[in-house]
């Protein structure tokens, strides 16, 4: 298995811990990844509201890119490139204008998309290609007694992911069951982290964080397994705002790949782990020890 | 009174309807008995002049084979179309435009090119190809023009019967004469063969069965032919059923499906039309990618379907138009 | 209008006790004094209509759908920002197809609109909500229609420049340049924030760049031909 | 330049139709233009072609300008040929001399350019002129009617149509695939507007079904195939093994007294799971037929449906003498002959799970509006208790309306009856529990005699109405007083603003939609369906009970969402329908046979091409023959005639080439 | 004669000849004209019982008598109001639409589509849909191709009659 990989900016900035977590879990299972050549900013929520078309075009050049590299299918794993990246697709398909301005745009810079190449979310390729069965045989240490609360986001599962649902999302669900975590009932598993408001309207923005933070705490989750960079970074890097306005809300918000690497047994240096404010102190129990003992 | 006269003309076919003149055996003697053959170039010597001297309606009837190719071919029909009587459109060629007007699959320039430069065995450098007029010793002699269209005998020049096979059998010929001679004139128009399809007096009727589904065509070649069985019976496409019959079933008598050359009854405008819906309908698939495997032993519809009279059938030839466009007016 | 739409600074926002910021934007009677009864028409003329707003907003790609909106209301209560917004979604959508072309890029929801996609896939109509909120946005930007120093249509300037220039963000320089241009005061208030990025290696200035930077120009520049002809 | 015949005399008569041809297709200009074309006598523009005067016209011409064919456009054949033809036969001209022009439907109501409709107009009355020069006098074939029908549905719609032709004096085969006649209306507690008691209106009609001597009632029974024509049609009904003798059991119901399981166990599909009934069980008590049944995936004298004789048989015991019990009891198959059919078979409600973000099956005190039928009617599982799942009494329900209607994600139709019965449910809810109650709606439609003023009322009554469609009914707490209860959170779309409302029950409003197995009831008997599902009516307005197969009609909600009223009502005009046919004692066909002409030569190609068998092949003449009283019409022998010696009344090969030619002659 | 001069494009529309079967694509024609649906006045609708006897002679006839394309309009499979009239006219599609190609008839003139009664909208979309590809596709005008071809012959006609031109030239082989 071999994928073109788009970090995209966030994963080499604020979101590396996702990428220092996701390269090691994937090469343990075996999935090759080969960063794409010269990639560029997907176009993004930021962008699509400064110009819809450019957005697309940007994420044009990425889509041809990922078709020269001959890899036919390209894996991204931030919510948002992973949506842009979809939805410029989709224009590419739906509207023969967008088409033609991204033809040609393209033909300026020597590329060229043929509207092919899949746009895949490693939680699509881990339960579709690699396979829970494939996943639960490297469970070296299964993560007995931590409560996960799954937090989708909502880019991922909306409106263009068509491999899992977009209301009741389950993929991670699964996987964490077969990583040996038990679920938390979680009905906020799609709702908004906010986005860039927590930065640009921070009342409005940071209050999304609290409802989300509140209700996985009051649910008695140990941890929020999320999918995102943005979502991550929300979930965890108000804590100061939040703690003096809401009280003690805090839930440590993880990268799913840093629950899949604990579970596989790599280190935490491996995994990024020491890249979050609100840390997470929770451990697998050795195989051997008889009772799990929560951090 | 003197006899009838009677003249024979040869446009594009391939002579075969000539050879049924001559079939007509020890009976030709009973038809030049009754007759005076003013023109018949396979056989006597007369001169284009001769005719041109002749009275106009001076000849009683024309039997002319061949399919309508060149401009020399048109000027001959004309002029004997004005100096006969009966203009009489003897065998396929004549009646349909037959195997020549398969030539309608192509454009003129990509025949003379195909012949004159590109097919294996020619050697010509220089690309010389026909030329209309040239000059020799302050002489002008021209040559025919090819036609762009191949046609039939009334796509020129009025015809008042036809005379339909590839070749006509000697009876139907035969029968013709003396009809015309005994002044038992057919309706103007007429085809004189009969207006029921081949397979009333094809042997291998009776076993056809009346619950016939196709599950593949089969071309002669890649099947044992049973020798008493319907070759449709056998998944062999057999033209019969949409060829008027006549011929005494002389082909499949011999074992070999019938391939049209008497062309569609009265009732049908393009043979190859009727015997396409006949066999499609019939076949045993329900969904396109079945149906078209079955249809995978019909690789050449037209040559099958209209091997005798494409330039009769509704649509002639191939449209010319590379991408169907109206071709510039004159 | 527009000058309602600036933000409290960050730092005001701990004092408030939870249960009302429950409850935002919902002014009762005493709880705030209104001072002075001011009479404002609230009505409005076919005049203050732009015509064919709506129509040139339902031909962009993605909004076509906007005429067969029933005003049920499922986008506002679907929406997790609709509490804070001066118009609700469904309300943005109705003044956008009846032409008020002045209310609704003056309106504060466009901005809110964080692009969660929600309304898209839950409306009935298969509208699709976000797309024409982007679209809205990039016609304020256009007419330039918000106030100085709002932060969100400058984070989506400054982020385009960006792109444009490196082909990549990076993230803390765009985050810094943003509060330069908008408010120190909320610069000051996220110290804490800076520190643990620093604490946690997240905190980079090291500008990310691709190395056909000029394609991402020349691309655009294609665009922008292409519109111009 | 086309020939035609001498002594074709061809009238032609372009139709206004008011302004709806006239506004889109210069009829004048029409009229001038086809009255120079050959053949032509007479032509004319008048205001409505189908008017009486417009019909005398046409028979005042004939004779007087001798015409010999008429052609007429104005709108659908489909709509006024037959009209035009009996104009035609009234003015002494075989009715077959006539051909009509769509220039309406196809025309004037679908294109916006008047110049160019009007040029489509002459093109489409230029080959119907040519056309009508080919025609040939037909007469019109009679086939008599028989006089049974057959009711497939035993819904309140059935049971009506049913009852009206019985005492009509019509013999009636009433189909019904459940255990009990009844249907929906059978488990509805009350009816709006007026609040009568649904059982108290249904149970005496159902029980004289039961005991009508002019209808033969099969329950748990199906239509599984239908074959013939209209007044001739042949109907297989599979009856399923109830695994009782009908003509034996009384429904005294001793047998389920003495079942070897004490207590009801088993889901009861009759109240919608919220009850317990036993294997051996009787769907409810006022079920007609009053007849048992068992139910072999339960019953412990079955394993998984095959007997395995493992039971004490208490039943057996108990039903003693009258022996109706009979565990080996088959399946069977009867085939009746009837002359018409009525097709009633209703609705399936919308699957609430589908809208994920309402919650259904996640949150117990989430409940379909069906299900609240069952709670709130006296003799359903609580005895009209309104008890939640969890055992609490609400103080605070919340109706959503719409869930599964105008939707385009599930169905896209209004299902006519949820705001009413929504309003219904929050009068009975408050009456049980006087709980608060708000009404979640995107639109009230109450289009009905008191319906209107039954929103009133409820409005009276203290209801609360928040138009807005729900985002989501969750389980998350913001406040206090949202612990522990369902949250709907909903813009009030009139107010202008989200709110987040606490309630202890949810009533989701389920739609109507087409049953399960409509498409293969449509195949059944040869009807159509719209995009939605329901069956296709004939026409909206002018035949809502007729199909596109004459002798078939539907009625209720098979054919779309709609009320008791107008259920009833649908159901008597198709049983009035198949009366005019049964009165009338025969029915016209269509003359559009195929026929086969002398010189076929016997090739038997087209005898495999005909779903009917109507063509065989003859021994003694060596060539095909068709049976016209088998034949339908439909052509495709002829078109696939190799030799051309089948032609087809009505659309002679002739006929349809001058068509061709003649629309493409400009 | 107009119908030998080509018609100039600018003011060319395509005409398309449908044949409906009278229980699903006519009825579905007429629902979308009582649904006040609008599409290109191209079609002309040519009624047959079932699309099972649409012979592939008129669809040739059709092309001959200047049509640009033809539309064949039928019940969904397993919806034939004749059981089975429509998987017969598929399977003479399929060889209809090689034939046509072979014979340079491009494969978008040539359409079949299942419509039912209730796809009101669906007759509209097609019809739209084909009068744009045809339209890209240009005039078939075989009428017109007809007409040119024959000017070959015309022109024959006129010398025959005028034997002295013929005889100015030199002479031609009679005998062959």
């Amino acid at each position: 298995m071999k994928y073109s990989y788009f970090p995209g900016c966030s994963l080499k900035g604020l979101g590396r811990a996702y990428e220092e977590s996701l390269l090691p879990v994937m090469k343990h299972l075996g999935v090759e990844l080969q960063e794409l050549d010269d990639w560029n900013c997907c176009g993004a929520t930021a962008y699509m509201a400064v110009d819809e078309v450019k957005a697309c075009v940007l994420a044009a050049r990425n889509l041809a890119l990922a078709e020269k590299s001959g890899l036919n299918q390209v894996m991204a794993p931030c919510a948002a490139c992973y949506l842009v990246l979809n939805k410029a697709k989709h224009y590419f398909h739906d509207y023969p204008a967008m088409k033609a301005t991204m033809d040609r745009a393209l033909n300026a810079v020597g590329l060229h998309y043929s509207g092919d190449t899949p746009v895949r979310h490693p939680l699509d390729i881990l339960l579709n290609d690699v396979g829970l069965e494939a996943i639960k045989q490297k469970v070296e240490k299964p993560l007995k007694g931590l409560k996960v609360a799954t937090y989708y986001g909502c880019q991922i599962v909306r409106p263009y992911a068509t491999f899992d649902d977009q209301y009741n999302p389950t993929t991670m669900d699964r996987l964490m069951e077969a990583l040996g975590a038990t679920l938390v009932h979680y009905p906020l598993k799609t709702k908004c982290c906010g986005g860039s408001l927590t930065g640009t309207l921070p009342e409005a923005g940071i209050r999304l964080v609290y409802i989300l933070l509140n209700e996985a705490k009051k649910r008695g989750a140990d941890c929020i397994a999320t999918v995102c960079p943005l979502c991550q970074f929300n979930l965890d890097g108000y804590h100061s705002q939040l703690k003096a306005q809401y009280g003690d809300v805090l839930v440590p918000t993880v990268y799913f790949t840093q629950l899949m690497g604990l579970a596989f047994g790599l280190s935490d240096k491996e995994l990024g782990l020491n890249r979050a404010a609100v840390p997470f102190k929770w451990r697998p129990p050795l195989p051997a020890a008889a009772t799990p003992v929560p951090a | 009174m003197s006899k009838p006269k009677v003249a024979f003309y040869w446009c594009a076919s391939c002579g075969g309807c000539e050879e049924t003149v001559v079939d007509l055996a020890e009976d030709i003697l009973g038809v030049v008995e009754k007759v005076d053959i003013v023109l018949w170039p396979v056989a006597m010597d007369f001169k284009y002049k001769d005719v041109q001297a002749m009275a106009d309606k001076s000849i009683f009837a024309t039997l002319l084979n061949g399919a309508i190719r060149s401009s020399e071919q048109e000027e001959m029909a004309g002029l004997l179309r004005r100096k006969s009587q009966y203009l009489i459109a003897y065998g396929s060629c004549a009646h349909l435009g037959g195997i020549p007007s398969l030539a309608n699959q192509f454009e003129r320039e990509q025949i003379l090119k195909f012949n004159y430069e590109d097919a294996p065995t020619v050697v010509n450098e220089a690309k010389v190809r026909p030329q209309l007029k040239f000059e020799e010793n302050g002489r002008h002699p021209h040559l025919p023009e090819l036609r762009n269209v191949v046609r039939s005998l009334d796509q020129v020049v009025d015809v008042d019967f036809y005379i339909p096979g590839c070749p006509p059998t000697p009876n139907l010929t035969k029968a013709a004469f003396a009809a015309l001679l005994s002044g038992q004139i057919p309706p103007k128009g007429a085809v004189l063969a009969p207006d029921t399809a081949l397979c009333e007096e094809c042997s291998r009727k009776a076993s056809k069965p009346s619950d016939i589904a196709f599950t593949e065509f089969k071309r002669t070649h890649q099947k044992l032919l049973d020798p008493a069985k319907c070759f449709l019976a056998q998944g062999v496409v057999c033209m019969g059923p949409a060829t008027r019959s006549g011929c005494g079933a002389q082909c499949t008598e011999g074992n070999m499906p019938c391939t049209g050359c008497f062309g569609p009854t009265s009732r049908v405008r393009d043979q190859g039309a009727k015997i396409l819906s006949s066999l499609c309908a019939n076949i045993e698939a329900k969904d396109e990618a079945g149906i078209n495997q079955v249809l995978e032993g019909i690789p050449d519809p037209v040559g099958t379907f209209y091997r005798y009279g494409l330039a009769k059938s509704l649509l002639r030839r191939k449209v010319n138009l590379s991408a169907n466009r109206v071709p510039s007016s004159k | 209008m527009v000058k309602s739409m600036t933000t409290p600074p960050a730092t005001k926002k701990a004092t408030v006790p939870t249960r009302s910021s429950d409850r935002p934007n919902v002014q009762r009677p005493g709880e705030e004094s209104v001072p002075i009864m001011k009479m404002r028409p609230t009505i409005k003329y076919e005049a203050d209509r732009v015509r064919g707003f709506g129509r040139e907003i339902m031909s962009v790609p993605g909004c076509e759908q906007l005429q067969s909106c029933i005003q049920c209301g499922t986008c506002s209560g679907v929406c997790p920002l609709s509490i804070y917004m001066d118009h609700t979604p469904r309300q943005v959508m109705a003044l956008t197809r009846a032409d008020f072309k002045n209310e609704v890029l003056r309106s504060r929801t466009i901005w809110l609109c964080a692009s969660c996609y929600a309304c898209t896939v839950e409306c009935p109509q298969e509208i699709r909500i976000t797309d024409i909120m982007y679209e809205l946005k990039q016609r304020a930007i256009l007419e330039g229609i918000f106030p100085k120093r709002f932060p969100i249509p400058i984070l989506a300037y400054d982020f385009s420049e960006m792109v444009k220039k490196n082909g990549r963000i990076t993230e803390m320089i765009l985050v810094i340049k943003l509060f330069m241009k908008t408010s120190w005061l909320a610069a000051l208030g996220n110290w804490r924030l800076g520190i643990d990025l620093i604490k946690t290696g997240r905190f980079s200035l090291v500008t990310e760049k691709i190395k056909h930077h000029g394609d991402i120009a020349r691309m655009m520049d294609a665009v922008d031909d292409q519109k111009g002809s | 330049m086309v020939s035609i015949k001498q002594d074709i005399r061809i009238g032609f008569y372009v139709c206004h139709c008011g302004h709806n041809i006239a506004s889109m297709v210069d009829c004048p200009e029409v009229a001038s233009y086809v009255e120079k074309l050959p053949g032509v006598v007479l032509s004319r523009d008048y205001k409505y072609m189908c008017s009486d005067p417009g019909q005398e016209l046409i028979q005042k011409d004939i004779k007087e300008f001798d015409l010999n064919r008429v052609v007429v456009a104005s709108c659908s054949p489909l709509l006024h040929e037959h009209t035009f033809r009996t104009a035609v036969a009234a003015g002494g001209l075989n009715p077959f001399f006539f051909h009509m022009v769509n220039i309406r439907e196809h025309d004037s109501w679908v294109h916006t350019d008047r110049k160019e409709a009007t040029a489509k107009a002459k093109a489409l009355a230029r080959a119907a002129i040519r056309r009508v020069a080919h025609h040939k006098a037909l007469e019109v074939k009679q086939v008599p009617v028989n006089p049974d029908v057959l009711v497939v549905g035993g819904g309140i719609a059935g049971i009506h149509a049913a009852l009206t032709l019985a005492n009509a004096g019509k013999k009636v085969y009433l189909v019904e695939r459940e255990p009990s006649i009844g249907g929906h209306m059978a488990k509805f507690d009350k009816t709006f507007p007026t609040l009568d008691c649904a059982a108290c209106i249904l149970t005496p009609k159902m029980s004289s079904v039961g005991a009508h001597e002019n209808i033969t009632l099969w329950s748990y029974s199906e239509v599984v195939k239908m074959d013939g024509y209209v007044g001739n049609y042949t109907v297989m009904v599979k009856r399923k093994a109830r695994f009782i003798n009908e003509d034996l059991c009384t429904g005294c119901q001793e047998c389920v007294a003495n079942c070897i399981y004490k207590e009801p166990k088993f889901t009861d599909e009759f109240n919608e799971g919220l009850g317990k009934r036993k294997p051996v069980y009787i769907p409810f008590p006022q079920a007609t037929p009053q007849v048992v049944l068992i139910d072999p995936d339960v019953c412990l004298n079955f394993k998984r449906g095959v007997l395995t004789d493992k039971c004490k048989k208490t039943c057996v015991e108990a039903c003693g003498d009258r022996k109706a019990i009979d565990f080996k009891q088959k399946e069977q198959f009867t085939e009746i002959k009837v002359g018409t059919i009525i097709v009633a078979t209703g609705f399936q409600t919308f699957d609430a799970k589908r809208v994920l973000p309402y919650g259904y099956g996640v949150y117990p005190n989430v409940y379909t509006a069906m299900e609240v039928e069952r709670l709130v009617n006296a003799s359903g599982p609580t005895s009209g208790e309104v008890i939640l799942r969890d055992g609490r009494q609400p103080k605070a329900i919340g109706i959503i309306h719409c869930v599964g209607s105008r939707d385009k994600k599930t169905n896209r139709w209004c299902s006519r009856v949820c705001c009413m019965y929504s309003m219904k449910l929050a009068h009975l809810l408050k009456e049980h529990t006087g709980a608060e109650i708000y009404n979640f709606y995107i639109d009230i439609r109450a289009p009905g005699k008191g319906y209107e003023e039954f929103y009133d009322k409820l409005n009276e009554e203290g209801v609360h109405f928040v138009r807005g469609r729900v985002g989501e009914v969750t389980d998350w707490g913001m406040t206090p007083e949202e612990e522990g209860k369902l949250v709907i959170r909903v813009e009030d779309t009139l107010a202008g603003f989200v709110r987040r409302i606490p309630v202890d029950m949810v009533v989701l409003a389920t739609g109507l939609e087409p049953q399960a197995d409509a498409q293969d009831v449509r195949r059944l008997f040869n009807m159509s369906c719209g995009t939605e599902g329901f069956f296709l009516e004939r026409h909206p307005k002018l035949a809502p009970v007729n199909t596109f197969t004459d002798g078939i009609f539907i009625a209720g909600c098979c054919q779309g969402p709609r009320d008791i009223p107008d259920t009833v009502a649908q159901a008597g005009a198709a049983a009035a329908e198949a009366m005019v046919l049964i009165d009338k004692g025969h029915v016209e066909q269509e003359p559009n046979t195929a026929y086969v002409l002398p010189d076929c030569c016997g090739c038997k190609s087209c005898l495999p091409l005909c779903p009917y068998t109507a063509i065989t092949f003859d021994e003694a003449t060596k060539k095909a023959v068709i049976n016209e009283a088998l034949c339908k019409g439909c052509g495709t022998c002829v078109s696939s005639c190799p030799s051309g010696s089948i032609a087809q009344n009505l659309f002679e090969d002739e006929e349809v080439f001058s068509e061709i030619e003649g629309v493409l002659a400009d | 004669m107009s119908e030998l001069t080509p018609p100039s494009p600018a003011a060319w529309t395509p005409r398309i000849i449908a044949f409906f079967c009278n229980w699903c694509t006519y009825t579905a024609a007429d629902l979308a004209g009582v649904s006040r649906l609008k599409y290109a006045s191209t079609t002309r609708v040519i009624r047959l019982m079932c699309s099972g006897r649409v012979d592939p002679q008129f669809i040739l006839d059709a092309f001959r008598q200047g049509a640009d394309g033809v539309l064949i309009g039928g019940c969904h499979p397993g919806d034939c109001h004749y059981v089975e009239g429509n998987y017969k006219m598929l399977r003479r599609f399929q060889l209809l639409k090689r034939l046509l190609k072979d014979l340079g008839i491009a494969e978008q003139r040539v359409r079949l589509e299942w419509i039912s009664a209730a796809e009101g909208e669906r007759v509209k979309t097609v019809v739209n849909e084909m009068t744009a590809q045809i339209k890209a596709l240009g005039p078939l005008g075989m009428p017109q191709a007809f007409a040119t071809w024959d000017q070959e012959v015309s022109e024959l006609a006129r010398r025959t009659g005028d034997a002295g031109e013929v005889e100015s030239q030199e002479p031609v082989a009679a005998a062959k």
